[in-house]
């Protein structure tokens, strides 16, 4: 709840970049009318994990494109990956964004039992 | 900015134009719809990237303004119509 | 010279309005129109109309493609009457979806779709084929042999009252296909 | 020297965008293009938006924005590609899509 209003505010003053008592106004309005959904709240410190998480992931996806480029990867496969059960909406998203945004993998599917469906490139393998 | 740099812009505008054409081929030539989608997909974040690029080389905010709009329409509006294609395919 | 990127990126422009006009496929010219209004955003907005700019994103790419796919999709569709018993999947026979399949078949290289309406019986069948709530109706003649009473062959029959889906479907169909005439029609109709 | 940095940030993602967008062009699965699409296009243009953020850097909310949104929607637009066409494929040829190989992802 409190998660998705500071959210909101974030993109409202990138958007307008716009610091007058206004704007501000305007902008805690927007953030506190808005729907927003009531199934699952999400605590603060989940929000700046799951971004710090995004970060993280910004330098291990350039390094994977590197490694795309200087070293072909022909073969697919697609793998099953295990998660815990029972995760919230948000935790999915955030694991589903974290593998899709990584060059080498995407995920196909997410089966409710806690499996994704992974598709991912690798390198062709050397023969024995 | 001093002027290598604007040099250095028009031809990164230049050549990111160069490479819309290359989906723009694949769009056209190919058979399957989801490749089709790909070509699309490129071309769209190609596109409003080049308003970007643009707006920075004119100093223009609003052109930067509806760039930044195009990029999160654009893709919205490709999944709605992914997600009807999937639906035509089952059908 | 400076500004020589201008005329490359507005060059585009004719070029995806081209691929949309002459895209046959209905499913692909609806992408590529995708592609035509993310240019003429990027066109519009390099000429200086943010406006105008803003509007082709939001209206043409976001609302006229779904709209466009909303109307393709109901659009290319041939309805097939049939009765009750045919429409459940697990009660057709063979014969059945082998004729409607071999119906599909004929129909795919103008990308119209077949879809099946239950009726509940012959009189309700043909009144939707009068008031042109189908476009083909199908139906089976039990033909049970005399000699062997056990086999019961089932004979199809189709009847339409398109003209030129009567031509498309004729070569492919081994079934009776009858073309109803409009001057049946008529006749029905006073 | 930050025009040398700006400008190494937009010849990076223009490489990368070259190079992923060739891939259109071959014949392999959507789903191998897709992985290249994401270098050209994520990672491609957040480094060119980064060249542009060092040039000018006073319109940087504008521009976080710009690579906030081409982020979130690029790789989403990737999952539901993904997961739209794969199912399409599975739906039409009913074929096991599955690599021969298959393995179970470890534990970890």
């Amino acid at each position: 709840m409190i998660g998705d209003v500071v959210l909101r505010l974030i993109i409202w003053f990138l958007l307008t970049a716009n610091f007058t008592i206004a704007n501000i106004v305007i902008g805690l309005l927007i953030a506190f009318l808005l729907p927003r959904s009531s199934a699952s709240p999400e605590r603060l410190k989940d929000l700046f994990q799951g971004i710090w998480k995004i970060i993280l992931a910004i330098p291990q996806a350039y390094a994977e494109a590197v490694e795309l480029i200087l070293n072909p990867h022909t073969e697919e496969e697609i793998v099953m990956e295990r998660v815990q059960l029972r995760r919230s909406p948000g935790l999915v998203f955030l694991d589903i964004f974290l593998i899709t945004f990584t060059p080498k993998t995407t995920v196909l599917n997410y089966h409710e039992e806690g499996w994704y469906e992974v598709h991912q490139v690798r390198p062709r393998r050397r023969l024995p | 900015m001093t002027s290598v740099m604007m040099t250095v812009l028009n031809i990164a505008i230049i050549a990111m134009t160069l490479s819309i054409l290359i989906p723009m081929y694949a769009a056209w030539k190919d058979e399957d719809i989801w490749q089709t989608m790909l070509s699309m997909a490129s071309i769209s974040t190609k596109s409003s990237l080049i308003v970007l690029m643009l707006s920075v080389l004119r100093d223009d905010w609003m052109i930067g303004v509806s760039g930044v709009i195009m990029i999160s329409v654009g893709n919205a509006g490709f999944m709605l119509l992914a997600h009807i294609l999937k639906r035509m395919g089952e059908a | 010279m400076m500004d020589s990127y201008l005329y490359i990126i507005i060059a585009l422009l004719p070029l995806a309005a081209m691929m949309v006009v002459f895209q046959t496929n209905p499913y692909h010219a609806l992408v590529i129109r995708g592609v035509l209004g993310a240019i003429a955003a990027l066109v519009y907005s390099i000429l200086g109309a943010p406006d105008v700019a803003l509007t082709e994103a939001l209206v043409g790419t976001l609302l006229a493609i779904t709209l466009y796919a909303v109307a393709v999709r109901s659009s290319l569709v041939l309805t097939i009457g049939v009765l009750q018993e045919e429409f459940e999947i697990e009660d057709q026979t063979l014969d059945f979806q082998v004729l409607i399949s071999a119906v599909q078949t004929s129909l795919d290289p103008y990308y119209v779709r077949v879809k099946l309406m239950p009726y509940a019986d012959l009189k309700a069948l043909d009144q939707a084929l009068r008031q042109q709530e189908i476009h083909v109706k199908v139906y089976g003649n039990t033909i049970s042999n005399a000699k062997l009473d056990e086999i019961q062959i089932k004979s199809y029959q189709l009847v339409t009252r398109l003209n030129r889906i009567y031509e498309i479907i004729k070569p492919d169909i081994t079934s009776a296909l009858v073309l109803l005439q409009s001057s049946d029609l008529k006749e029905a109709q006073s | 020297m930050i025009e040398v940095l700006s400008s190494f940030c937009i010849l990076v993602g223009l490489v990368f965008g070259f190079w992923g967008t060739s891939s259109l062009l071959g014949s392999r699965s959507v789903l191998f293009k897709l992985h290249n699409l994401s270098v050209s296009d994520t990672l491609g243009s957040i480094s060119i938006i980064v060249g542009l953020l060092f040039l000018r850097p006073r319109e940087w909310p504008l521009l976080l924005l710009a690579i906030i949104s081409l982020m979130l929607w690029n790789t989403m637009l990737g999952y539901v590609l993904a997961s739209c066409s794969s199912d399409a494929v599975k739906n039409q040829h009913d074929v096991l899509y599955f690599d021969p190989d298959f393995e179970i992802g470890d534990e970890s």
